[in-house]
């Protein structure tokens, strides 16, 4: 009998409690902080189902970008007055709210534990196609990306374009083209400044080598993108640099590489293996890592973007 | 040989379990935030370390028992700045 | 009980848990939160959907767990999005408030529903 | 292993159709300022061109014309598929989006020499990116696949509602986005459930596999709840009437004519595609209830309604309620299911293209006034002749009489409702021309009234004639040939009860 199981329990009460806790928290801050607690821990749930490379991204992206995000508008919006965001519900609306929950987490449980056995898989399939059009990667999972459904990869960049416009155009007309307000205080204290000078360096290579070995290994161009792009929101917290403007014509360039590329080397797919979105087998491998290089420099800029926010007038 | 190598992990690695342990009980029962976090850098730093020193000797490779000593050295970093840095928003909060 | 059936109990868990504060919390951003504890329920269908295809050599279905982190990117950039909106919506009227009828303008007359 | 390829000729017409309006988004975001409008208007031209060519080659190859990208034919590739009413909607799309982005000039042109504004590049870049989004709803073929062009959709409506930046237009838009994102979410567990019981998201593939049972009736109830969300069918409709009547015209137009019926299509899709084989006639009955009591709700709210917008945006709220009534009427393999099915394509191009019109009307008016009060428009008609005739026009078409293609839409479904034997469909369809003749007079008539009217400018020409253009279309359909409707039913799985 191992000891597993009741590690397995153990993390999934934690995991449902601070779910309670971002629910039910009475102060707005208190549930932003649950949830960012939430996100670390369901990274090891990724870890235990068998998913490396999706417990790196949730770690990085689901947890850690999106804490900061978080965090920086629960503290802005945790100052001002409680009640302003309209009535609290009444108790037959929370009586509705807790039935269909119910009915829908219950027929959802219930519905999970008859899943069909065996379970049906494309792994066979993936691992057949591996000697044809993913030819070279020993990591699946960039091989679905890239190459078996590139498609929604080239797709999901692609909103990530319109998410920074999105974000970008909220902001006030006459600031259009500035830069986002500075991510941290006028004055950073020197602890902040000292983690960013020591740890953007070493994260930075870090996040390069989780891409790198991505072709073969746990990491890729998401993971080791969320990666750069931390590091990157590190140092302008801590104001060694500063968000670029928005109308900056690298800034505009970083953004959209990876999709660009990525649809010049879909386009080329017919001239180069007879097929939009395919690649010729023998040069699989150096086009996907050529494509990848890309996606990551796009989502390292495309993350802090997102968080940073519309431009801003205010300068200091 | 190898006896001797297991009780040296095993010894290091209790020690760093109970340094968490004590850091944890700290972070639940001290009265106020500084001398929690005085408690949560002890577990941080020293029980990490422990179990991250107990784990060199079972490392496959050199390269992973490098990449065992990156991860404390970063988390070293991390939580020394932040320990400093919640203590300061602290410390500014309540005057 | 194997771990895929605990992680799949924990998704519609976590489903239900977001879908009742969605519905209930008033404020944007805990309606925000919600959404994204919906949105890790779902991604741990998906895992444990993944895990459940394990063949081949391979522990896992690789289709599927390429998904969630196609997934857990969109969700991060709607997030972004929506913060977005809720912070310049503060910032421009002081409130937060979604009941329609707060922004109902007098010139709007019947305007009710 | 490998299953074949399945890709027909003229199969790459799908990917140049939506790669064409990526690269017109990549463009527009690099080059920035004015050179966004050129692209957007640039391209419109293609984009039509090859809609109508797709069009053209499933007319006149008789069956789906299929692209599988990568050269993987599914499960482990991902298939686009372009079948009769796919064809259909994106010639309409086409046209639509096309007058939306000439109308739209005279609001977020860039002046020569001026530097690059908020509004222009948003509207630019988001038009072609609903443009793109849509395009991969009509013709995708993977369930995964249509999520990403769902969350396309939403990221690209969403920052149109606000453009303008009111805190009213935040909120809605706001509101907006939490509807979307909970009824993406909700699909794509219906998605994952799919896949974890049959092991491929392919439309053909899936529909040859389901059974009836618990876990495909799940997800297809979690897939059905997050559409409806998003196509705002009644009681989920509370996001619409704001979030419509406080975009620029040419966005609300586009909004109501075209992005609520991208949810709805896929509606469309897992139900008749997807779900052929299952026995849907309790779940079709719940759809058509509530699209019944969109009809009335949405149009006795219009009817309430003491702006012109929000009383077309309510409008929107009760056409989508016709919609639904495709459920009861066309599904299973009957006799009068094809009735039904052409009731359905019909109702979503007629009230696409009249009220697409209506908006731009709408905004014209707002324009020329300063306000879109209907207890003020007393002798508006007389002021602003054509832009009151497209509003007619277009009423004509949302009331049901002939000849529009509304008219056709409504028809239809009474025959269906009638020799299918499911008389009580009659009642909304009637009850809802009633009331939609209602609210169309209660524009009207003030405006047709004696008053002094000031215009503060008066519209230009070829914006007027850019409504009256798809307000015609609307009434043109009315005239649609048997050919047209032939064409409806390539590639549905139950088409008057042989598959094909």
């Amino acid at each position: 009998m191992s000891v597993l199981p009741f590690l397995d329990v153990a993390l999934a009460l934690l995991i449902v409690g601070l779910a309670v806790w971002t629910i039910a928290a009475r102060v707005l801050f208190a549930s932003v902080v649950g949830y960012v607690a939430y996100g670390l821990l369901l990274a090891l749930v990724w870890v235990r189902l068998y998913a490396p490379d999706v417990a790196l991204t949730e770690a990085a992206v689901g947890s850690g970008v999106t804490g900061v995000l978080l965090i920086t508008a629960g503290k802005r919006l945790g100052a001002a007055r409680a009640g302003e965001a309209g009535p609290a519900p009444g108790l037959a609306q929370k009586l509705f709210a807790g039935a269909l929950a119910l009915l829908v987490a219950g027929a959802l449980a219930a519905v999970i534990l008859i899943l069909p056995d065996p379970a049906p898989s494309l792994a066979p399939q993936a691992a057949a196609a591996a000697d044809g059009p993913g030819a070279g990667l020993g990591n699946p999972i960039t091989a679905v990306l890239i190459s078996y459904r590139s498609f929604d990869t080239m797709l999901e960049k692609v909103v990530l374009i319109l998410a920074v416009l999105g974000v970008w155009s909220v902001g006030a007309d006459k600031a259009w083209g500035a830069a986002p307000a500075p991510l941290g205080q006028r004055n950073p204290y020197g602890a902040s400044v000292f983690l960013a000078q020591m740890l953007a360096p070493v994260g930075a290579v870090i996040g390069v080598h989780i891409f790198w070995v991505g072709a073969d290994a746990p990491g890729g161009a998401f993971q080791g993108g969320a990666l750069l792009a931390a590091m990157w929101m590190i140092a302008m917290m801590a104001r060694i640099t500063e968000p670029p403007r928005i109308d900056a014509r690298r800034l505009r360039l970083a953004l959209v590489a990876g999709p660009a590329v990525f649809l010049i080397a879909g386009l080329a797919g017919p001239l180069m293996a007879g097929s939009f979105f395919a690649f010729p087998h023998a040069f699989a491998k150096p086009i996907i890592l050529f494509i990848e290089a890309f996606m990551l420099l796009s989502i390292a800029v495309a993350l802090p973007a997102l968080v940073a926010g519309p431009p801003s007038g205010r300068s200091e | 040989m190898i006896a001797l190598v297991d009780l040296f992990s095993l010894a290091a690695i209790g020690a760093g379990v109970f340094f968490f342990f004590a850091g944890t009980v700290g972070l639940l029962r001290f009265p106020d935030s500084l001398t929690r976090l005085h408690a949560l850098a002890k577990a941080d730093n020293l029980g990490l370390g422990l179990v991250a020193l107990g784990l060199l000797p079972r490392a496959d490779t050199a390269l992973a028992a490098l990449k065992l000593i990156v991860i404390w050295a970063l988390v070293l970093l991390s939580g020394a700045s932040t320990a400093q840095l919640i203590g300061r928003a602290l410390r500014r909060g309540r005057k | 009980m194997s771990p895929w059936v605990l992680a799949g109990l924990v998704g519609a868990a976590l489903v239900g848990l977001g879908l009742y504060g969605l519905i209930l919390h008033p404020h944007p951003l805990r309606k925000l939160l919600a959404f994204n504890l919906i949105g890790s329920g779902v991604f741990l269908v998906f895992g444990i959907v993944a895990r459940r295809g394990a063949a081949a050599g391979f522990s896992f279905d690789p289709i599927p767990q390429a998904m969630v982190i196609t997934g857990i990117v969109v969700a991060f950039a709607a997030s972004a999005l929506a913060v977005a909106l809720i912070l310049r919506l503060h910032a421009e009227s002081g409130r937060v408030t979604l009941d329609p009828e707060a922004w109902t303008k007098p010139d709007d007359g019947a305007a009710k529903s | 292993m490998m299953a074949p390829d399945p890709t027909t000729p003229g199969g790459s017409l799908l990917v140049l159709a939506i790669l064409l309006p990526c690269a017109g988004i990549i463009l527009s975001f690099v080059l920035g300022g004015r050179n966004a409008e050129r692209v957007a208007l640039g391209l419109t031209p293609f984009g039509f061109a090859l809609a109508c060519a797709i069009a053209f080659h499933v007319a006149s190859a008789g069956k789906p014309v299929v692209y599988a990208l990568g050269g993987l034919a599914p499960p482990l590739g991902i298939a686009l598929r372009a079948d009769g009413v796919s064809a259909v909607m994106l010639v309409a799309a086409a046209v639509i989006l096309t007058a939306a982005s000439f109308y739209a000039r005279a609001k977020f042109a860039t002046p020569e020499g001026a530097p690059e504004s908020r509004i222009a590049l948003t509207f630019w870049i988001m038009l072609q990116a609903i443009w793109a989004a849509l395009t991969i709803i009509f013709v995708g073929g993977d369930l995964f696949n249509l999520y990403v062009a769902l969350e396309l959709l939403t990221f690209a409506a969403v920052p149109l509602v606000c453009i303008d930046g009111r805190p009213e237009t935040l909120a809605a838009a706001l509101r907006y986005l939490l509807f979307a994102l909970f009824g993406s979410i909700s699909y794509l567990l219906g998605v994952a459930l799919f896949y974890g019981a049959y092991g491929t998201l392919d439309i053909p593939l899936l529909a040859q596999k389901v059974q009836s049972t618990p876990i495909v009736w799940m997800a297809a109830a979690l897939m059905t709840g997050g559409l409806l969300a998003k196509t705002a069918l009644f009681p989920l409709h509370l996001w619409l009437p704001p979030a419509h009547a406080n975009a620029p015209a040419a966005a609300s137009a586009v909004l109501s004519g075209l992005v609520v019926k991208g949810s709805f299509f896929l509606t469309l899709r897992l139900w008749f595609y997807v779900l052929p084989a299952l026995p849907a006639a309790g779940a079709a009955n719940i759809l058509g209830a509530l699209g019944s009591a969109a009809i009335i709700v949405g149009s006795v709210l219009a009817l309430r309604q003491a702006r012109l917008k929000l009383l077309i945006a309510y409008s929107t709220v009760a056409q989508i309620g016709y919609l639904f009534l495709v459920f009861p009427l066309a599904m299973g393999a009957h006799v009068w299911s094809d009735i039904g099915w052409s009731a359905g394509v019909m109702q979503i191009l007629a009230h696409a293209f009249a009220k697409a019109a209506m908006f731009l009307s709408a905004g014209l008016l707002a324009e020329a006034l300063g306000h879109d009060q209907i207890a003020r428009l007393g002798g508006a008609a007389r002021a602003l002749p054509m832009t009151f005739l497209t509003l007619g026009l277009g009423g004509l078409s949302l009331m049901g009489l002939p000849p529009s293609g509304g008219f056709s839409a409504k028809w239809l479904m009474l025959q269906a409702s009638v020799a299918s034997g499911q008389w009580v469909w009659t009642l909304p369809v009637l009850a809802g021309g009633l009331l939609a003749a209602g609210y169309v007079y209660r524009i009207l008539t003030p405006a047709l009234s004696e008053g002094d009217i000031v215009l503060k400018a008066p519209p230009k020409r070829s914006r007027e004639a850019i409504a009256l253009g798809l307000a015609l279309i609307a009434l043109a359909l009315g005239f649609a040939p048997q050919g047209f409707f032939d064409l409806l039913e390539i590639g549905r799985p139950l088409a008057a009860g042989t598959l094909r």
